[in-house]
């Protein structure tokens, strides 16, 4: 890497002579190396998968998780560093909250996402802070429908029709790209990102993974909700079954 | 240990996409003596291993209580978890306060992660160099988390954390499909043989250990001496029956050799030994 | 500070069998300051009838001369003594008269009839009248006195024994009132005896 | 009664009231709710507001219910005097005139409102009113009390002359109860009195037979809340 | 008389009452629209709680639609008397409690006690700080078959019992529960004895209104009935001519 | 002025002598006291036959109970009574007036005295206080123009009521009337009610207490019921009492004065009372 050791990489407030920013570089590698994070936005809403890691087999499902509500109608995915993606969406609920508090009315998410992608920004902005080391997904659904945006480490935003980040996102693109996304329910979105994640998932590297999903369509009434327990089963059964499918056909 | 341009700030990203003053922190909690804990439907049991550094001096104390309902276990900088739980003290207190009802176990650990997360982010604050077991019951039934100076929190069935602590993981990890029946007797044992392993050599007495309990209608107690050595008692007679310790290798020269993997890999791992979760999870 | 508390009193009166009594403490005060430690509070009406009056010490005596104009009038008219519940009567009116600009006494009245039926009565300072069977009380203590006589009080009691109720009652009242006390008078009437004693208290 | 302070202990008995009379072809119609109140406590649900003066000339009282009784009082006692000197019923503007006299004289004692009304064969029905003060007003119709403040653009726009004793009725039954349904110290049921060369008739309106207006619904049996 | 007690609509009656005094800033605040009574009892299944739907703005019964019973969670529902706006302020701060345990999403969630404690927290708070919110709450809610009923008033006085009411309803209504009230009621009798309370309050009150609704809240749910009114009854004899064989009297 | 202070028969009608020193007292800080209050239940109801009066018995000065059992049932004729709440000086007195110029009255009409003229009585005199004197009423009674039920407040205002409730359980007392309270009901109904009233009074307002009285009044007949329930029996008393030794209260001097024996007239002619 060009970077190294030429002394331009070590504080995010010192642009290299190429007139890059290499720390936040060096933070969005983190999430390259994290599990992947998918969402995708269906006809009737959005649909969140990650790929949650397990180190240890005596962690609990759904324990530690990397899925979180904004509010009701909206809903974040962490990729990269858990801990300071809570921070994202801590400052997210709070932006909702005072938002409505204010207002009167749900934050709408594109206001959401700017007003979380304005926070992420500031963290470039000061020696004493660094970027941070996650990017979010963010779900919602306001009253102009269903919206996917993702929120990257420099403060940059942009909506989506599918997203994905992490390990496996080039592959997840690709396949996010196969799907007929204007004609789906998210009732088979979820199914498809199922697919999505266990296909992308590298058995030879990493060991175990837990599914984690939510989605925020008409089904769960337009508000953000961990995928219902059967669907999932049914989803991660699907998904495996594909997988082997697959292996098979190899 | 080499030297690299990139280690001695936590607001400095690595080109890897690491924080090294946080993983150095997390050191800090692997050359703390041993922090067990595991759990049953009803109880959790926290369990430390008591290292006195000189004959003429106590031991540091591992187990705190916070609330009735919650306790901690601690391996690493002890005075890094007191000011933790201090803070986790206070924060039962106000909620009792304002709810007349026990903070849920999962939401104080929250609040001490994202505390922690804070002193990864800022030029002029040190990571926490403490790793903390925390026990308790609620609403939901009793929990096993632990916290990470990262600001990273996990939810176990059993864990043990701090020097040596490998082969009582290896143990725990043995054994814990079982534990959710276990009678609170059942989980002191499982406890206590957990802390054995990581003793190592050492003989398990009442005073090179410590042991705590929180039960659904049983207050976080800590057990004093005489209640512990009762149980250590009890244990003697059962030991004959319980197989050898583990047969891997010390874990202090894994941990050693781990932590030369990543030092040179360059990337973020996960042990595929299962060693907990890697330094800076991603 | 109430007016009514500027002197200081305690009264009581209880019935007893075919008798009653009488007490007052001798205290007079002005606020926290002890002027007399033998001020008279209880006055005799006639042979067989006395009246209490607690509160400001120059209505009490203004009131009773005042009652004892009427009933001498009475007497000179009538050429009897006034009956218990007569004299009441007369008290509360004379009290009521001043509705609107009141003495400032609560009277305890306690007489026995011409038939020895013992007969105890009390008004507020503007004259309303209540009657007893068992015992009234008047003054800065009364609150205690209430407590007192509520416990201590038992019906049909020899005069001996009424004697020692009324002043253990008082008694233990005033020390708990620290503008009333000094002692203690009481008056037991029966058919044929006045007895008077006067009780050894506390000097503070 | 400091020590037991409560509003409905010391608040001076009064009427929050709405009382009018409305004149039509032919005689006068008097109108009145029947709430009392003490604070916010109703003291009297079923009140009688509209007093006889004289045979043929009523009285609507609002206002402390004390003042507005003594002087209907006294002006009942002077007016069967003047009758019976007289030989002759008293005219709605006499009975009109020594209300005004007491209202106007004890003035700065005196708290009450009120509306005198009745026929007369000099004039038929007329309508005189006698608010705080004393002043003396002859009207085609009149609204006092509380209420009356809720009237007033009502009336001005359905009044209208040369009405009729059925026509009156009503405006004065709707006028009454519109002015219950807003005014809390007004309410409980509405009482009229007519009066024309016949003589007195006294009409009653139950407080759950009135007319509903805007968001008030009519009675419903328990609607059961089921089990979610 | 030592003073005046302050009451609903103070403020309207003052001649000053839109001028704004001169001088140090004045604390007092007097309520503007104003709910009456509020009354709550226990029964067989769980508890009942009702309103009338009166707005008033001192005398005047300015709003006859106001929903003055609110659902808070999922288990427990909030009535209030007193002043509106305070009450719709408290209802915002009880949603952003609910919305964070929903947020949360971990199982846990307040139970009726722990809003009734919170909302003491918060009444008492503000009282303290001479700027009381002028409402008294009664909290009903069933949680893991425990009932509760609770009270707090605005300068935060909390208590608990098998039946309560709030202003008028602690003269008026409190008398016939504490006769009427057993712990098995049905939901029939419940109802009835509600009815009964609140028609008594309609008669009696002058800002009560003929338009209720009951609250039934279970441990299936929470159901607040829509606004009806009550059977009313004005026909005694007496009630017809009062004054009827001795003119003079009233 | 000297002639004033002698002035023998009572005049009748108030006296203002203290008002003046009374008013320099309180403008020096200096607090009057308060007067006995009978913070009360009093209520009434018109059944079938006639009228059921009914009040509860406590007397109170301040927060102290100062009567127990006193009567708020005053007697104004044969076929009247009335029931009293407020300053207790001033029922008494109120009531008393009434009562005896009810008397002269039918002294000199030979008439059974009406209700309205007694409500006539009352309003009248306390509406020329203007408030100050502080009698809140229930009146009742049955004449020949039937049952009669009243309230009279303290201002001088008055109602006519089939149901009546006053004194500070007022509110406790209407509840029970407005669920309970039937048209045409009989005698035993009618005192069921009366007491539930005055008991939801007794026990739901800290300032009535004690005991139920009654007065059912009816064409030629009036039952007075005093203390007709006692729900609430003294429940503290020491079953032995105190006992003090005879001699144990110490004693600074004792006077024994002997009683002249009574002198009875047997002579006639002694004027009756």
């Amino acid at each position: 890497m060009s970077s190294i050791g030429t002394g331009y990489d070590l504080s995010v407030t010192t642009f290299s002579p190429d007139g890059r920013v290499f720390q936040i570089e060096y933070a969005t590698k983190a999430i390259d190396n994290s599990g992947t994070v998918v969402g995708i936005k269906c006809k009737d809403g959005v649909v969140m998968g990650v790929e949650k890691l397990i180190a240890s087999k005596m962690l609990l499902e759904g324990s530690n998780r990397r899925i979180h509500s904004v509010d009701r109608h909206a809903g974040m995915a962490i990729a990269g560093l858990a801990a300071d993606g809570r921070q994202i969406v801590a400052r997210a609920r709070a932006e909702a909250a005072n938002y409505l508090t204010f207002y009167g009315e749900q934050i709408p998410t594109e206001e959401l996402c700017n007003r979380v992608a304005y926070y992420v920004h500031l963290c470039t902005l000061y020696w004493w802070l660094r970027p941070y080391g996650s990017a979010a997904i963010l779900a919602g659904y306001d009253r102009d429908g269903p919206q996917l945006y993702m929120i990257e480490p420099s403060g940059v935003a942009y909506r989506y029709f599918g997203a994905a980040v992490g390990k496996g996102r080039q592959a997840a693109k690709t396949e996010i790209e196969k799907l007929k996304l204007d004609q789906m329910t998210c009732r088979e979105g979820v199914i498809a990102v199922a697919k999505i994640i266990y296909s992308v998932h590298d058995e030879a590297k990493d060991k175990a993974f837990e599914l984690e999903m939510s989605w925020i369509c008409d089904e769960s009434n337009r508000e953000h909700q961990r995928v219902p327990a059967d669907l999932l089963a049914e989803a991660k059964a699907i998904a495996k079954a594909a997988q082997e499918e697959d292996m098979d056909a190899d | 240990m080499f030297r690299n341009q990139y280690d001695t700030d936590v607001t400095t990203w690595s080109p890897a996409g690491r924080l090294h003053q946080v993983e150095y922190a997390m050191e800090a909690v692997k050359q703390g003596s041993a922090a067990i804990g595991l759990r049953s439907k009803t109880h959790v049991v926290l369990a430390t291993v008591n290292k006195a550094s000189s004959e003429l001096l106590s031991h540091q104390k591992k187990l705190f209580k916070i609330d009735n309902h919650i306790g901690i276990a601690m391996a690493g900088l002890t005075a890094d978890g007191r000011v933790l739980s201090r803070y986790m003290r206070s924060e039962c207190i106000n909620h009792n306060f304002i709810y007349e009802s026990p903070l849920p176990v999962g939401r104080l650990v929250v609040k001490v992660a994202d505390k922690a997360q804070v002193c990864t982010q800022r030029s002029w604050k040190r990571p926490y160099g403490v790793g903390l077991l925390v026990a308790g019951t609620d609403e939901t039934g009793p929990h096993l988390y632990q916290n990470c100076p990262s600001g990273n929190y996990f939810e176990y069935q059993a864990f043990a954390i701090g020097s040596r602590s490998q082969a009582a993981k290896t143990y725990l990890e043995r054994k814990y499909e079982t534990f959710m029946e276990c009678t609170k007797e059942q989980l002191i044992r499982h406890a206590l043989f957990a802390v054995k392993e990581s003793l190592q050599e050492e003989e398990l007495t009442s005073s090179n250990c410590g042991l705590a309990i929180v039960g659904i209608d049983d207050k976080f107690e800590i057990l004093d001496q005489k209640k512990l050595q009762a149980y250590i008692d009890s244990l003697e007679d059962a030991t004959k029956e319980e197989p050898a310790p583990a047969d891997e290798e010390p874990a202090h020269v894994e941990e050693a050799a781990a932590l030369l993997t990543r030092e040179s890999s360059g990337g973020v791992e996960i042990p595929a030994d299962g060693d907990g979760p890697a330094p800076m999870e991603t | 500070m109430s007016i009514t508390s500027y002197n200081g009193s305690a009264l009581v009166a209880m019935i007893g069998k075919n008798c009653f009594a009488i007490a007052s403490d001798r205290r007079l005060g002005v606020n926290f300051q002890t002027i007399a430690t033998d001020y008279q509070r209880i006055f005799q009406i006639h042979d067989r009838l006395y009246i209490g009056l607690s509160g400001l010490g120059t209505d009490v005596q203004t009131l009773y001369q005042r009652l004892k104009f009427r009933h001498k009038l009475y007497q000179l008219r009538e050429e009897r003594n006034m009956r218990p519940e007569t004299f009441a009567s007369l008290v509360s009116a004379m009290l009521y008269e001043k509705r609107f600009g009141p003495y400032f006494c609560e009277p305890i009245i306690a007489g026995l009839s011409e038939e020895n039926v013992p007969f105890i009565c009390t008004t507020d300072l503007i004259g309303a009248k209540q009657f007893s069977s068992d015992f009234v009380v008047s003054g800065t203590a009364s609150e205690s006195l209430y407590g007192a006589c509520e416990s201590m009080y038992k019906p049909d009691l020899e005069p001996e024994d009424l004697f020692e109720v009324i002043s253990q009652a008082l008694l233990s009242s005033v020390d708990r009132d620290c503008i009333s006390g000094w002692g203690g008078i009481v008056y037991i009437v029966t058919p044929e005896q006045v007895i008077t004693k006067t009780l050894k208290g506390r000097t503070d | 009664m400091e020590e037991f302070g409560c509003e409905w202990n010391d608040a001076p008995h009064s009427m929050g009231t709405t009382i009018m009379a409305v004149q039509y072809e032919g005689g006068v119609i008097l109108g009145a709710d029947s709430r009392t109140t003490t604070g916010a406590y109703v003291a009297n649900r079923a009140s009688d507001k509209i007093t006889e003066l004289t045979d043929n000339v009523y009285i609507c009282r609002s206002g402390s219910a004390a003042d507005s009784q003594i002087v209907s009082d006294y002006s009942r006692y002077f007016l069967n005097q003047h009758t019976i000197q007289l030989g002759r019923d008293a005219t709605v503007k006499t009975a009109a005139n020594i209300v005004r006299e007491l209202s106007y004289g004890n003035k700065s004692f005196l708290e009450c409102g009120l509306i005198v009304a009745g026929w007369d064969k000099y004039e038929n029905g007329s309508v005189y009113s006698i608010p705080l003060g004393g002043t003396i007003l002859r009207l085609p119709f009149s609204t006092g009390g509380s209420g009356s403040s809720y009237l007033y653009g009502f009336l001005d726009q359905a009044w209208k002359d040369g009405m009729n004793k059925e026509e009156a009725e009503a405006l004065v039954v709707k006028a009454v109860s519109l002015a219950m349904a807003r005014d809390g110290s007004s309410g409980g049921v509405v009482r009229t009195v007519i009066i024309d060369s016949s003589g007195v008739t006294r009409n009653f309106y139950p407080g759950d037979k009135l007319p509903l207006y805007y968001e008030e619904i009519p009675y419903r049996p328990t609607v059961e809340p089921m089990s979610a | 008389m030592t003073g005046k007690q302050p009451y609903v609509g103070q403020a309207l009656d003052s001649p000053h009452a839109f001028t704004l005094a001169p001088g140090p800033t004045k604390h007092t605040q007097y309520p503007y629209v104003t709910g009456t009574s509020v009354l709550g009892i226990k029964y067989k299944d769980g508890v009942l709680i009702a309103a009338d739907t009166a707005g008033s703005y001192g005398s005047t019964v300015r709003y006859k639609s106001v929903e003055r019973l609110k659902t808070c969670g999922k288990h427990c529902l909030i009535g209030a008397s007193g002043e509106i706006s305070d009450f719709q302020q408290i209802l915002s701060y009880v949603d952003k409690l609910i919305l964070n345990d929903y947020m949360w999403d971990d199982g846990n969630n307040l139970s009726p006690r722990d809003i009734h404690n919170y909302l003491t927290r918060i009444m008492y708070n503000k009282r303290n700080s001479f700027d009381p919110l002028w409402n008294t709450l009664v909290i009903g809610g069933v949680k893991n078959g425990e009932k509760y009923l609770g009270v707090v008033t605005m300068i935060g006085v909390h208590y608990e019992d098998n039946h309560v009411a709030s202003g008028f309803g602690n003269h008026l209504a409190r008398p016939i529960f504490r006769d009427e009230w057993h712990e098995n009621m049905t939901l029939e009798e419940g109802i009835q004895l509600l009815e009964k309370a609140l028609t008594v309050l309609f008669y009696r009150d002058r800002s009560a209104i003929n338009k209720v609704q009951v609250a039934n809240i279970t441990a299936e749910g929470i159901n607040i009935s829509e606004p009806y009114a009550l059977k009313t009854n004005w026909d005694y004899k007496a009630f017809k001519n009062p004054t009827a064989g001795a003119v003079g009297s009233w | 002025m000297a002639e004033a202070a002698i002035a023998l028969p009572p005049k009748g009608g108030f006296n203002f002598d203290l008002c003046k020193r009374n008013a320099m007292l309180e403008k020096n800080g200096i607090a009057l006291p308060r007067f006995r209050k009978t913070g009360t239940t009093i209520v009434g109801l018109v059944f079938k036959d006639g009228v059921i009066l009914g009040a509860d018995t406590r007397a109170t000065e301040g927060e102290i109970v100062c009567d127990k059992n006193c009567e708020k049932i005053h007697y104004m004729a044969p076929n009247i009574y009335c029931c009293g709440a407020g300053t207790a000086a001033d029922t008494e007195n109120v009531t008393d007036m009434v009562r005896s110029q009810l008397e002269l009255h039918r002294y000199a009409t030979n008439r059974e005295s009406r209700v309205v003229t007694a409500l006539t009585m009352l309003k009248t005199h306390l509406f020329g206080y203007r408030g100050q004197v502080s009698a809140a009423l229930v009146l009742g009674g049955v004449d020949v123009t039937g049952p009669h039920l009243h309230t009279v407040y303290p201002h001088g205002s008055t109602d006519t009521l089939p149901f009546a409730t006053m004194g500070s359980g007022s509110l406790a007392a209407m509840s029970v009337f407005e669920s309970r309270y039937k048209e045409d009901m009989d005698k035993e109904e009618g005192m069921e009610i009366v007491s539930a009233a005055i008991c939801a009074g007794i026990f739901n307002d800290l300032g009535s207490g004690s005991n139920v009285d009654l007065c059912i009044l009816t064409k030629g007949k009036t039952e007075y019921l005093r203390n007709y329930q006692k729900p609430n029996p003294r429940s503290y008393i020491r079953s032995k009492g105190y006992d003090f030794a005879r001699g144990h209260t110490a004693i600074l001097s004792t006077r024994i004065t002997p009683l002249k024996d009574q002198v009875t007239i047997i002579e006639g002619d002694a004027m009756e009372e």
